[in-house]
């Protein structure tokens, strides 16, 4: 039964909408309710339109709906952009002194069966000791009561957020409660059950996620240039590092921030870097050099819509063929692709280990609305995923030779040890074509080199987990294969947690690639085989898994569900899509 | 004898598991042998060892020098050396690490890389090999080969002014600039010394003739314009930040130390809860518990 | 009403011609208001039309101003509108080249093309956009922004040593360096016509305030820390690049001409067959005969 | 009837062997002959050995082959590198003082029946009035004796090329002669006819040929940071630029050109650039640019081995898909690849061309044995490809409005005009996403503008050439696939100039993309259907077109020749593989 309550606060950037939202959230996810939230923001520092979008419920949520029950809005410009985003029979909820300019939106509320809840909050708020500062907070409080929930979970939250502010307390409690007490409409409370059971969740976004993930799996030096939507993982890391002993460095640009990475790889710690598209384009030439010196190189793209600048602040799964293709010469590499905050925290310590065991770059795709949106998580499992270095240490290095270093192998790895852990153990790390002790080599031989650093794409792919299959074991009457942000809004129309709630009937299932490259195939034709109409899900305008899909195997997809403007996949998104494939008798 | 030679004698060996058996691929007469030479000694003088310094080199003719310097050497990419040997100091500050790179690499390909080098005082010592022009890929002009030079790609004469690098460097709010000659031995192994000394940016500029390529600063050439400031210049205090500017700017090439700045904070030590008693990050690779973080989301 | 008004109410079309009715997106207080109305006075003034005039802009809270400024403007990549904006100028010699970029732009991701620029002294008005931080990416530590600051991504304080720009410019051999504040639109104005009639590049640095994100050098703090040359030292000769090295090393913000080196031959001059009455290149692109070339082949 | 000669000069780089080679090369293009001659040489600046080789015939060639007839050493070093490569019964000559350390070469000569013509050069040289200067010239005269060719020819080409120098011209004369006269031994006549007519053929490779394409196509300038092997293209336009008005300029990096040509072209002249891989992949961003701000962008990779450094001197097709996926985002672009130096003349003036009409991206695939091995080909066809720049000039500005710049079209292309062309008709070349006009678009309906960018690849497929065929029309036994600098060796398979001459009567047929990407199918799968036995041929590892044909159609190849070892692709590498391939009956 589809629990699913959508809550949407609309007001211009730097209008303290994130504010509002934040509490509002973390009184819901007190509840013991599932929450996901994220925002919609331009690419701007002040003005232009945003929102803050909650979706909560007693089942597990992991994507957005694209309209709202309930829209509270800040101001006027907001209003008149996310106004139609209200469905039938939603609450309109604003805090407006002078009702000028609302005209035409009291007429279509009362077309759509709107209800309207309104004081004015300014006044409001001064009326109980606060200032207009304080006007927002009289908001969240008449937002809360329009959701009918105990008072008591707001105004802890409150007092939390600002027990470091106290001398904001007094007024902002005040505020608070007016705005709660003298609103009296309430949604029907039909609408959700008030969960039971309180097992503690985080709130945690994937860029969180994914620090603590690395922090988590040994990552001693993180390296960053500014770029959203990967900048917060930067702050995050930074706030972390004295706590967990870790060095941070804003490098003064992308090829700054590859080549420390690449040093401090070479040197034989663990390190990290992330990027999105542009800055990734940068980092290309230094990846090709992680190559051909096998030595480990981690980074990440949070993908935003391209090409160049693009659209800074929105989503997109456009750099697939970027991770796979770029980066001149051929050599192995691995793509990984993270979708919830989950598999944020656990893919990236695969990834690690993935690096130091192949002795290879490993990139791992997020993207913004992975990267940013809020999600309701029981707190990781750790120590689940031993760090493994494949390092030759100690005693071993004794019997080592310098030529073990690059030696020419079936499966194409070799012996790597911690450059000075043995003083006549050295070898060259030659970005050069080289000898297996990596002197420069440029007989025709030179070519076994080249196909035996090639061959650990092979080792590496049989090492990986084939993709996973969610919803109906087999015969489903519509299949989707998607990596990366799609599994979200997958698992929420399996789960029935679309708005219309009951999926008709329709048996689904998807495909799930976190490992995109190189790509496994068996579970993939197998998924053909037993699904007669499989369809492709990519947040991209060409399909690019689809290609490396048609290019690694004679499988045809029924048809391609793609979206590329930036805004991430809503469950009507699917819904509409699968009315459309299914054939009417269903 | 001099002394410096004397002390070597007494240190051969360390100077010798640097040597290498391979045919050395300079061109005769090339400013590179004599800088490598050099470097061996003060490594020997200095009594680093193989398992205490990583050699790392950008591409160029001093970047062929890669696999004949019998140690562990990183050979990366083109203009790319100083924030390679950057990550590499900060993952292992207990072993010495030492850049190098030509002109072309330095204030071409990577001159953004070596403003912030400077500025961020990584703990390495850094030799910018200056034979004014791109002697790797046949003799194109540099942005330190004199305005009219006729190069390959420049058949009218260089149409652009060169830049001064000591200028640039000292312009930086560097820790430690020294000028040293591939003409000189023993002066580029005591100036190297104190360089592996430093506990920061140790920038070396290093005039390197390239017969092949640069007739104008010979070996002779140097020979006969270099002066060495603590001879001419008993009196110069390399403290004085104006008066390394002024002398960067004369014809003559003042060979020592330039300028030294013993109150510029390294990279690391500005790192406020960075210790150097505690493991190098090579050594501290371990399972961070994070459910005190995730405790407070 | 100044007289620099008078003449500007005479000519207000002009000014006019580059007004836009689009809503502006920068935070209340913001300096890059002052500063495009600068530049639209200065091109009025100098009497520069909508056919006389590209704009080059990088990517920062500046570049966001790159379709608000109504002409004809191309918004590249962050870091890289100086050779942009060279190409532009290099294709089209016969139109005025203008380029914006902030201190994160030119002093961390396209360090190295500003060097290049001022040395190569392409013929384009540069304004450099100086708020000592990184406003679009909403407030992380640039190269020039002091060292202690807290800002995202250094909770504990910026580490690193700032750089001075100007000192690094002076090292470059430049041909025009001034200085502004956005806190002085009619001073600004000025100098930026003076940059318009400069046959080379024109850096200028401009002071700009960025209320949201840097608090230190607010509005205000510039009004009381800025000094004009031209009050308080009458008797500075700008053409003396030692008078420019000190003076741009002083805690107090000169504003005004700091050196002009008129012997310095722009990029196109120094191009032995270029000719500034010769056709544009983007008007000389025609089929050539290679017969004579094929021959001796 | 083959009668392909082949001669290798091999010696230590800087030994002079170069000159040697040239007044050889030049005396056998005077007489009438085909050649093709191509060096090997280490990525060293001395030392290290080093060969030229020339094979000529009174038939086209385009390839050499890897063994010689006449094997000319300079020192004992390259005696040792290359001695192997002199075929039986072939001939040595050589000019050592010393007998010492010949020993095993003269055994191994005796056993293979190997002629060696030997005198003592630098005394004949010094007999003759000459100094150890021109020892090499008298190996030259001794070549050519050798080869029974007229002594007066040789004289000409010596006196032209050192009519600079007079200083020389009377010792390099007497020692020419001497070398010439004193040698007694002349290869079989049979070994192959002297061209009766003498058409005039230039001696031209890939680079100078592409650079003097440039120039006739109105490029006015050239941007470049030197990288092997794209270098001699800046000091060829270097050269001219005096001569044909042009600008040249040498760029500090690799991004700084790839803007310097980004900032040229968004203004309205032609403009060029060129780098080899490692520099493309600093370029990438930049192309990302050109691809939202529809701006043309031409630039050249001349393909070397990677990854990183990689093999500088050698040659390599490893990065087409760098070209084809490379840069963040989807956007159109165009990928072409030239082979010998008449299509690096034309498809050059084509790719200026598409780039204009299309206001894309142009990527122009060479690589190092493309670039710099000489062939005698016919001065080229001029005024045959007019400039075409689709721009709106004159009076047709009048009628433009501002959103016309990037106007959504069914074929996705809108109009282009010269910034300032036009006082009122400005638009924003916006590096975010935009509308008509260029003015920031962060709506749902950007998605629009996207497309419409992408639709041009589609337009640009339909109005590119198909792939040609060359050799037989149908039912070949065996038949091949390939690109670029594939297409000489193929030719002379094709055109029975192997080295075995008789082709055992297999019917070979080979289909040639100059047009890389967006890929042609059409041909491709009439050449599949007319011939039973498909092969790939790629200068790389992974067959990187063959996986395009894999993902854009469902055709499988019986087999692939792949070659990644730096070297070219010999006439022998083809010969032996045909063999191996056929079934035994043929
Ligand atoms: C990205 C990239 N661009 C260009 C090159 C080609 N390249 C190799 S060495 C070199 C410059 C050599 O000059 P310099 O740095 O002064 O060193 P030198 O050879 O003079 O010692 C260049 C441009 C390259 N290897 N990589
Ligand atoms: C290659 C690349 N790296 C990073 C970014 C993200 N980015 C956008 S603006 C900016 C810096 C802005 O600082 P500044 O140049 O000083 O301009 P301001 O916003 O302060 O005016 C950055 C890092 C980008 N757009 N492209
Ligand atoms: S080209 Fe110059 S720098 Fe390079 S090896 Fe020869 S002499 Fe030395
Ligand atoms: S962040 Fe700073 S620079 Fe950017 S618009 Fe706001 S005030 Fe201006
Ligand atoms: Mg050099
Ligand atoms: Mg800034």
């Amino acid at each position: 039964m589809n629990t699913r309550t959508r809550l949407r606060i609309a007001g211009q950037s730097g209008t303290g909408l994130l504010s509002v939202g934040s509490i509002l959230i973390r009184s819901l996810r007190d509840m013991g309710f599932y929450c996901v939230a994220d925002r919609e923001f331009p690419s701007l520092i002040k003005g232009g339109h945003s929102c803050f979008t909650i979706n909560f419920s007693d089942q597990p949520l992991k994507s957005l709906s694209q309209t709202c029950d309930i829209l509270v809005t800040i101001d006027k410009p907001s209003t008149q952009a996310y106004f139609d985003t209200l469905d039938e029979g939603g609450v309109w909820v604003h805090g407006y002194e002078r009702p000028v300019g609302l005209k035409d939106f009291r007429d279509t509320a009362d077309k759509r069966h709107i209800t309207t809840v309104h004081m004015p909050t300014r006044t409001t708020a001064k009326e109980v000791g606060g200032t207009d500062l304080q006007q927002n907070v009289v908001l969240t409080g008449m937002a809360w009561k329009v959701l009918g929930l105990p008072y008591d979970i707001l105004e802890t939250e409150m007092k939390r957020k600002f027990a470091k502010k106290p001398q904001f307390m007094e007024s902002n409690l005040a505020a608070l409660k007016a705005g709660y007490e003298r609103t009296e409409y309430q949604i029907p409370q039909t609408k959700y059950q008030i969960p039971k059971k309180k097992e503690r969740r985080m709130l945690i976004d994937g860029n969180h996620a994914i620090a603590l993930g690395a922090i988590h799996a040994g990552v001693r030096v993180y390296y960053a240039y500014p770029m959203s939507p990967s900048s917060s993982i930067l702050t995050h890391m930074a706030d972390y590092a004295k706590e967990v002993g870790m060095i941070v460095k804003q490098g003064e640009d992308e090829i700054t921030v590859a080549n420390l990475n690449m040093g401090s790889w070479y040197a034989g710690t663990r390190s990290l870097c992330a990027t999105s598209g542009g800055g990734y384009d940068l980092m290309t030439e230094t990846v090709s050099l992680a190559g051909i010196i096998e030595t480990p190189w981690v980074g990440i793209i949070v993908q935003r819509p391209g090409p160049a600048t693009g659209l800074p602040t929105w989503t997109a799964q456009g750099d697939l063929n970027l991770a796979i293709y770029s980066s001149h010469g051929e050599f192995a590499r691995c793509v990984i692709a993270v979708s919830d905050p989950e598999d944020n925290f656990t893919l990236i310590q695969h990834a690690l280990n993935l690096a130091e065991k192949f002795q290879i770059p490993v990139i791992v795709l997020s993207d913004r609305v992975t990267g940013e949106s809020l999600l309701t998580v029981p707190e990781f499992a750790q120590n689940t995923i031993p760090i493994e270095r494949h390092l030759v240490t100690g005693k071993n290095l004794e019997k080592l030779d310098n030529h073990d270093r690059y030696k020419i192998t079936k499966d194409g790895v070799s012996k790597r040890w911690i450059p000075c852990s043995h003083p006549d153990k050295y070898y060259f790390a030659n970005g050069d074509e080289h000898d297996g002790m990596g002197r420069l080599d440029e007989d025709q031989s030179a070519g076994e080199m080249y196909a035996k650093r090639f061959r650990k794409l092979e080792t590496l792919e049989k090492d990986l987990p084939e993709p996973e299959v969610l919803g109906v074991k087999k015969e489903a009457d519509i299949s989707f294969v998607g990596w990366g942000s799609s599994k979200n809004v997958m698992q929420d129309i399996i789960g029935q947690q679309g708005i219309s709630g009951k999926r008709q009937g329709v048996r689904i299932n998807y495909l799930h690639y976190s490992y995109v490259y190189p790509l496994k195939t068996k579970s993939l034709e197998k998924f053909f085989k037993d699904n007669p109409n499989v369809h492709l899900i990519e947040g991209n305008h060409t399909g690019q898994l689809g290609q490396l899909i048609e290019q690694k195997t004679s499988l045809k997809f029924k048809g391609k569900l793609l979206k590329w403007n930036g805004r991430p996949f809503f469950v009507e998104d699917l819904e509409n899509y699968i009315k459309e494939q299914m054939p009417k008798t269903k | 004898m001099s002394d410096q030679s004397k002390k070597l004698a007494g240190c051969a060996d360390r100077y010798l598991q640097y040597e290498t058996d391979e045919v050395m691929t300079w061109c005769g007469g090339c400013g590179n042998y004599t800088i490598q030479n050099a470097l061996k000694r003060a490594l020997a003088l200095e009594n680093i060892g193989r398992d205490n310094v990583i050699f790392c080199f950008d591409v160029g003719c001093s970047g062929n020098g890669s696999d004949k310097m019998e140690g562990y050497t990183i050979h990366g990419l083109h203009g790319r050396v100083l924030p390679l040997a950057a990550g590499v100091k900060i993952a292992n500050h207990k072993v010495h690490v030492i850049a190098e790179a030509g002109d072309g690499a330095t204030f071409s390909e990577g001159a953004g890389h070596v403003i912030h080098a400077v500025r961020n005082d990584y703990p390495i010592l850094f030799l910018h090999h200056d034979n004014q022009n791109y002697g790797l890929t046949i003799g194109q002009a540099s942005a330190l080969t004199p305005k009219g030079c006729k190069m390959s790609g420049c058949p009218q004469g260089n149409p652009v002014d060169a830049l001064n690098p000591l200028e640039i460097v000292l312009s930086l709010g560097p820790s430690f600039v020294a000028r040293v000659s591939c003409t000189d031995t023993e002066h580029m192994t005591e100036i190297f010394q104190k360089g592996l000394q430093h506990d920061g940016l140790a920038f070396i500029e290093v005039l390197q003739s390239c017969p092949t390529f640069n007739k104008d600063t010979t070996h002779e050439w140097y020979v006969e314009n270099i002066k060495y400031i603590e001879k001419e210049l008993p009196k110069y205090d390399p403290t004085d930040l104006w008066a390394a500017k002024r002398l960067v700017m004369e014809e003559t090439m003042y060979l020592g130390m330039i300028y030294h700045n013993p109150e510029k904070q390294n990279f690391l030590k500005a790192v406020e809860h960075w210790d150097p008693k505690c493991p190098a990050l090579v050594e501290d690779v371990h399972q961070v518990d994070v459910s005190g973080i995730m405790a407070k989301l």
